[in-house]
């Protein structure tokens, strides 16, 4: 597939397809344990790097480590654990807090446990994404690697303005990138619509 | 002497030109080559997001590149250092991994073997020059200039990436680089306190308001200025700050300084054309002011 | 005589254990497999070999097919070898003609070494043939009677081993306690107030080591170490190594007037945690046994510089002698009970809660040490950096336990002790003083434990089921702050607080590995003594005549301690009471005194 | 005259032990060398605490002949050898 070949109504510059909070989602609604998945555990700790789910013991140290849960509260690593830790599926999946983490890698840090949260929200979003979660930002940087090699767009005055500084001109050749994302699946995740 | 292939990332060489700028200036002074690759391209950071696979193919590939050229890795963002250096950690002790990722390589005419090593720039600077090469080659005193240090996530994080060298909870590393410039170091509250940068194309609300905390418990201390060591960090606490006092009410203006600007000035370097300073968007006046005035004593 | 396996009659019984073997090996595949084995007379399984039906079963077939060899394919030796031997010994089986092998391991669930039903018959088929071929050319082992020395050599001077020296003591047997301090008590003495009674540890350790002190069976030795150990059951051989103290302990009478006079101020991090200074010439404490002083070496001006002496001028009986060395004597020992004890986890590792880096973060036996109205600070609470009386205080649970990075037990002891603590504080140091408790899990499961939480909870004290990602110290107060979960409320706290207390794991005391090279006795994967068995035989260990009691053998509380101490005072006068014991002759060739070579 | 018959030899070793390799291959010689069939179990008393206790073993190298303990610490090659003789003849 060809860059150009993504489908026109994909904006072009990063939308804000999320919401800008995620605290209110706290859902009231009683969880009706018939209806979780109890395989979805499973396959995520299938996962390289997702197999120390089985250990948390719920001590909420990666949560009180999280910054992105310090300001909005929405989003907790202990508790997507414990979601998926009880098949919460759907839910995890479709939800946007999957997409709010920073990456700061401070939950795995003083994890007692060594369980690697980092590595087991990084399989939910692989598995959203499958899904068509991704969100469009993700999927918009995705966009400019195939053309370029680099996420962001690039235009004739960023090159001037390279030049200006005597800063040396990049060959922005998104050919061998394309290949390999080709190859990994990954252009034909990013044109997949949401359910 | 040194060499390295230089690794600019997306970030740096897309908005963050006095990084680069400084950058290279500061690594020639201290006689460290570095080789400009054009078959580099994105390190794969955001993609694992999407597809784990994707990004550690991207990864690879970037390894395999420099493998090629019997080089290691220089990068200049933190993110890069991380990706990278994680993807050659796990490509080394896994061979049947790289045996699947050479595999895809393969048809891109690449293969990597598992001989590099990924250096963030701040980590070549301590470890391959040395903070006291790096004092005796001070020519411009910035003593009593106080700089709050940013680490980066990645730099440190996860722990065995930094192992023998830095601490992630309680880390040097920048402080002596700070220090050996004559600038003073200072500890703050919030040192640790990630950027957000990642979280900023998901929700801005959330990222300003993460990179608010640290400007206001900065706001709490007698400082001159922030020193980081990373493009997305300078982005969010050097470029947000406008947008953070429109959408907050705040008045914040902390000038922000990437380290090679800093050792740029105490080894010299002409503030515009070697260093890109006048880049900056919160201005540097009050610091340049500092440093003519303490010339001329 | 030829050793000939066609002369032998072997018997192999396979147990089903329940389903724990019948449910993870073909037991039908198993036996016709054995069947066939060389050398085998006869075959038979069992649904419990151990129970008493499986007993006669085995003891009826010794008898209906003249079996004089048997191996039983069940369980670890360490569980029931010596249960049937005593059933083969009573069919006239020699017991060394008895054998154990353990297939349970391979199919019980929830045994790390389980694997899939064929590798488990293909082992045990391997593992049955090979004690088949091993019986079939034991020989007879022949067995001496040798005397025993009514003497126990008991290695610590806590609580535990106090327990077992005066146990034994009171027995009538002559009791060597060596301790490596210069005072009897261990780390009990040191805890101001002990749980779930509050007592406090001098009121009810004090009776016990000044028991110790006068009681004419028992030897001690402190400040010295073993240093070697030889021989076997009845029979060993001991070197101690007496450090010196310098001063005649004959002479001593614990007056202090050379504590006064030495000009020498060395912080003391055994008897208050590194919080208090002592004198280079010092005594422990003022309940210390045996109540005499003692010269640091490392730090005496006179050893270091050659002047001084001044202690030597001030004591009124002339017990200072610089000329004193290190000497090691020579003691007989019947039994040997190791009561080592532990260590507390230092947490300068834990970065994120900045040990090293924050004066106002300590750890809980620190906090006792303060507490003590005997300690260093005189039981006054105040804070590292500025003196001031805290006016909040945080516990983190589990510093160092159950943490996959550094140890991956539970320690036991330290929801108990930090309950103690918050108890002594709120009501006699600080009353107005708010404290909270971070913890994973509290576990108060002793008897009359969850009667103490309770009684915690009505002082008010919070508790907060969550742990600390990070301490972070506010630069111009020096308050700490922590983020923690409160999934109770469902909300992140901010908790500033002005002191943090570290809950730290407990660790086997320094030295453990070093004397357990010297015994042979083998430690288990977190470094403590291993008991040959945790239900069945909990005191002993792999060499016999060789016994543990107290936090040497795991984490454990005082309770616990004089429980096994008792324990092991009891094997111990089980196997020297009749002054002489039979041993296999090899046994007594190679280790003992005697031993060939 | 030696009768060529078998023997059992369990050779307790541990992993980090300095002497038992040589106790090892110095049985692996005498089985050549001997004109019996030398059954040799290696037992490595960190896996098998048990075995080892029964025998009252303290420290590796250490060596049973048919069930019987010989040696504690690392033999002379002439007095293994004479033990496994010893053995052999009844």
């Amino acid at each position: 597939m060809k860059p150009d070949d993504i489908p026109e109504d994909m904006p072009e510059d990063i939308p804000e397809d999320m919401p800008e909070n995620i605290s209110g989602d706290d859902s009231e609604e009683t969880v009706q344990v018939p209806n979780l998945d109890p395989a979805f555990k499973y396959e995520v700790m299938r996962n390289e790097g997702a197999g120390g789910l089985k250990y948390c013991f719920a001590c909420g140290a990666c949560t009180a480590s999280c910054p992105i849960h310090e300001i909005d509260h929405g989003f907790d690593p202990r508790k997507l654990a414990r979601m998926v830790q009880l098949g919460m599926k759907d839910e995890v999946l479709s939800s946007p807090l999957i997409w709010y983490c920073s990456a700061c890698r401070n939950c795995e840090q003083h994890c007692p446990q060594s369980v690697e949260f980092f590595n087991i929200l990084n399989v939910l979003k692989n598995m959203a994404a499958e899904k068509g979660y991704a969100p469009y930002a993700w999927v918009v940087q995705t966009r400019h690697l195939m053309r370029t090699g680099m996420v962001f767009r690039t235009d004739e005055a960023w090159e001037t303005r390279r030049k200006a500084l005597s800063l040396p001109p990049l060959q922005l050749d998104g050919e061998k990138v394309r290949e390999l994302i080709e190859l990994s699946g990954l252009d034909e995740l990013i044109v997949k619509k949401r359910p | 002497m040194n060499r390295y292939a230089l690794f600019l990332g997306c970030t740096t060489p897309r908005y963050v030109f006095q990084y680069e700028l400084s950058s290279r200036w500061v690594l020639k002074q201290l006689g460290i080559e570095l080789i400009d690759i054009d078959d580099f391209a994105c390190c794969g950071f955001n993609q694992i997001d999407l597809n784990k696979e994707t990004g550690l193919l991207l990864a690879a590939m970037n390894l395999a590149v420099a493998e090629a050229r019997g080089l290691n890795i220089l990068t200049l963002c933190t993110s890069c250092a991380g990706a990278l250096a994680e993807a050659a950690k796990k490509l080394k002790a896994d061979p049947k991994k790289r045996e699947g990722v050479n595999s895809k390589l393969q048809t891109v005419a690449l293969e990597y073997r598992g001989n590099i090593e990924v250096k963030h720039i701040s980590r070549v600077l301590y470890e391959d020059i040395g903070v006291e090469k790096i004092e005796e080659a001070v020519k411009t005193d910035l003593s009593g200039l106080r700089a709050a240090p940013h680490y980066g996530c990645h730099y440190l994080k996860p722990e065995w990436i930094s192992a023998g060298f830095d601490e992630p909870d309680a880390p040097q590393t920048l402080h002596q680089l700070i220090s050996a410039t004559g600038a003073v170091p200072i500890s703050y509250e919030t040192s640790n306190l990630c950027c957000g940068g990642k979280t900023f194309p998901i929700s801005r609300d959330t990222t300003l308001s993460l990179v608010n905390r640290k400007l206001n418990n900065l706001k709490t201390k007698e400082i001159d200025c922030m020193v980081l060591q990373c493009p997305t960090c300078y982005l969010m606490y050097g470029e947000m700050q406008k947008q953070i006092n429109k959408r907050f009410g705040e008045e914040h203006e902390v000038p922000v300084l990437l380290y090679p600007q800093l050792l740029g000035l105490a080894l010299g370097g002409n503030p515009q054309t070697d260093l890109g300073l006048d880049l900056n968007a919160i201005p540097l006046d009050g610091i340049m002011a500092r440093i003519a005035k303490s010339d001329q004593d | 005589m030829p050793s000939d396996s066609k002369d032998k009659r072997i018997g192999v019984f396979i147990c089903h254990c329940g389903k724990n073997i019948a449910g993870g090996v073909d037991i039908e595949a198993l036996l016709q497999s054995i069947r066939e084995t060389p050398g085998v007379k006869f075959v038979a399984e069992n649904r419990y070999s151990c129970s008493e039906d499986g007993q006669i079963d085995i003891q009826n077939a010794i008898q209906d097919q003249e079996l004089d060899r048997v191996i039983i394919a069940a369980c670890a030796p360490s569980l029931h070898l010596m249960t049937f031997q005593r059933c083969g010994e009573s069919a006239g089986i020699e017991p060394s003609f008895v054998d154990l092998i353990d297939i349970r391991k391979w199919t019980m669930h929830g045994n790390p070494e389980k694997v899939d039903p064929d590798e488990a018959l293909e082992r045990s088929k391997k593992l049955i043939k090979q004690a088949v071929k091993r019986m079939s050319l034991k020989r007879v082992i022949p067995q001496v009677v040798v005397k025993t020395e009514p003497s126990v050599l008991v290695i610590g001077g806590g609580v535990a081993g106090l327990e077992a020296a005066l146990d034994l003591a009171d027995k009538g047997y002559e009791v060597n306690l060596v301790e490596r301090l210069p005072t009897i008590g261990g780390k009990m003495a040191l805890l101001y107030k002990v749980f779930p009674t509050n007592d406090c540890a001098p009121c009810i350790l004090a009776p016990k080591t000044a028991y110790a002190n006068i009681h004419p069976g028992i030897n001690l030795l402190t400040y010295s170490e073993v240093t070697a150990v030889e021989g076997y059951i009845g029979n060993f051989s001991v070197k101690v190594t007496r450090k010196p103290r310098y001063i005649n302990e004959d002479s001593c009478t614990g007056c202090g007037l050379c504590v006064e006079k030495c000009p020498q101020k060395v912080i003391d991090s055994v008897y208050s945690a590194g919080i208090g200074e002592r004198k280079a010439i010092y005594i422990p404490y003022d309940l210390a046994i045996p109540k005499k002083a003692v010269i640091d070496d490392e730090n005496c001006l006179y050893m270091k510089t050659g002047a001084c002496r001044l202690c030597e001028d001030e004591c009124p009986t002339d017990a200072i002698d610089f000329d004193q060395e290190s000497r090691t004597i020579e003691l007989k020992a019947g039994a040997i009970i190791v009561a080592t004890g532990f260590d507390e986890y230092n947490p300068t590792e834990k970065t994120e809660y900045g040990y090293d880096r924050y004066d106002n973060v300590i750890t809980q036996y620190q906090l006792a040490r303060i507490l003590d109205i005997d300690g260093p600070t005189k039981g006054k609470l105040l804070r590292p950096s500025d003196g001031k009386e805290p006016q909040n205080i945080a516990m983190i649970q589990c510093v160092g336990s159950r943490d996959e990075n550094t140890n991956e037990y539970c320690s036991s002891i330290c929801c108990m002790y930090a309950l103690k603590h918050a108890q002594i504080i709120r009501e006699m140091v600080l009353p107005d003083t708010e404290i909270y408790i971070c913890y994973i899990d509290m576990r108060t499961a002793g008897k009359n434990f969850e009667a103490y939480y309770r009684r915690t909870r009505e002082l008010g004290i919070n508790f907060i089921r969550g742990r600390p990602g990070e301490i972070i110290e506010e630069t111009d107060t020096k308050n700490l702050i922590m983020k923690v979960e409160d999934p109770d409320l469902g909300r992140l706290l901010n908790l500033e607080v002005e002191m943090v207390v570290l809950s730290c794991a407990t660790l086997p005391s320094e030295g453990t590995e070093q004397l357990s090279g010297i015994l042979g006795t083998a430690l288990d994967e977190n470094g403590f003594y291993q008991e040959v068995h945790p239900k069945l035989r909990p005191v002993e260990t792999n060499v016999r005549g060789i016994y543990i009691c107290g936090a040497a053998q795991g984490p454990k509380d005082i309770p616990d301690s004089i429980v096994q101490a008792k324990a092991a005072a009891s094997c111990v006068d089980g196997e020297l009471r009749k002054g002489e014991i039979k041993l296999p002759e090899f046994i007594v060739k190679t280790t003992g005194p005697d031993k060939e070579g | 005259m030696i009768k060529l018959e078998e023997v059992y030899v369990e050779d307790f070793m541990s992993p980090g032990c300095v002497g038992c390799p040589a106790v090892k291959a110095m049985l692996e010689e005498l089985s050549d060398e001997l004109e019996c069939e030398l059954i040799i179990e290696e037992v490595d008393i960190t896996v098998d605490a048990t075995r080892a206790a029964q025998y009252g073993i303290m420290s590796v190298p250490a060596v049973a002949i048919n069930g019987i303990l010989k040696f504690v610490g690392l033999p002379d090659r002439k007095e293994l050898k004479d033990a496994i003789i010893e053995e052999l003849e009844g």
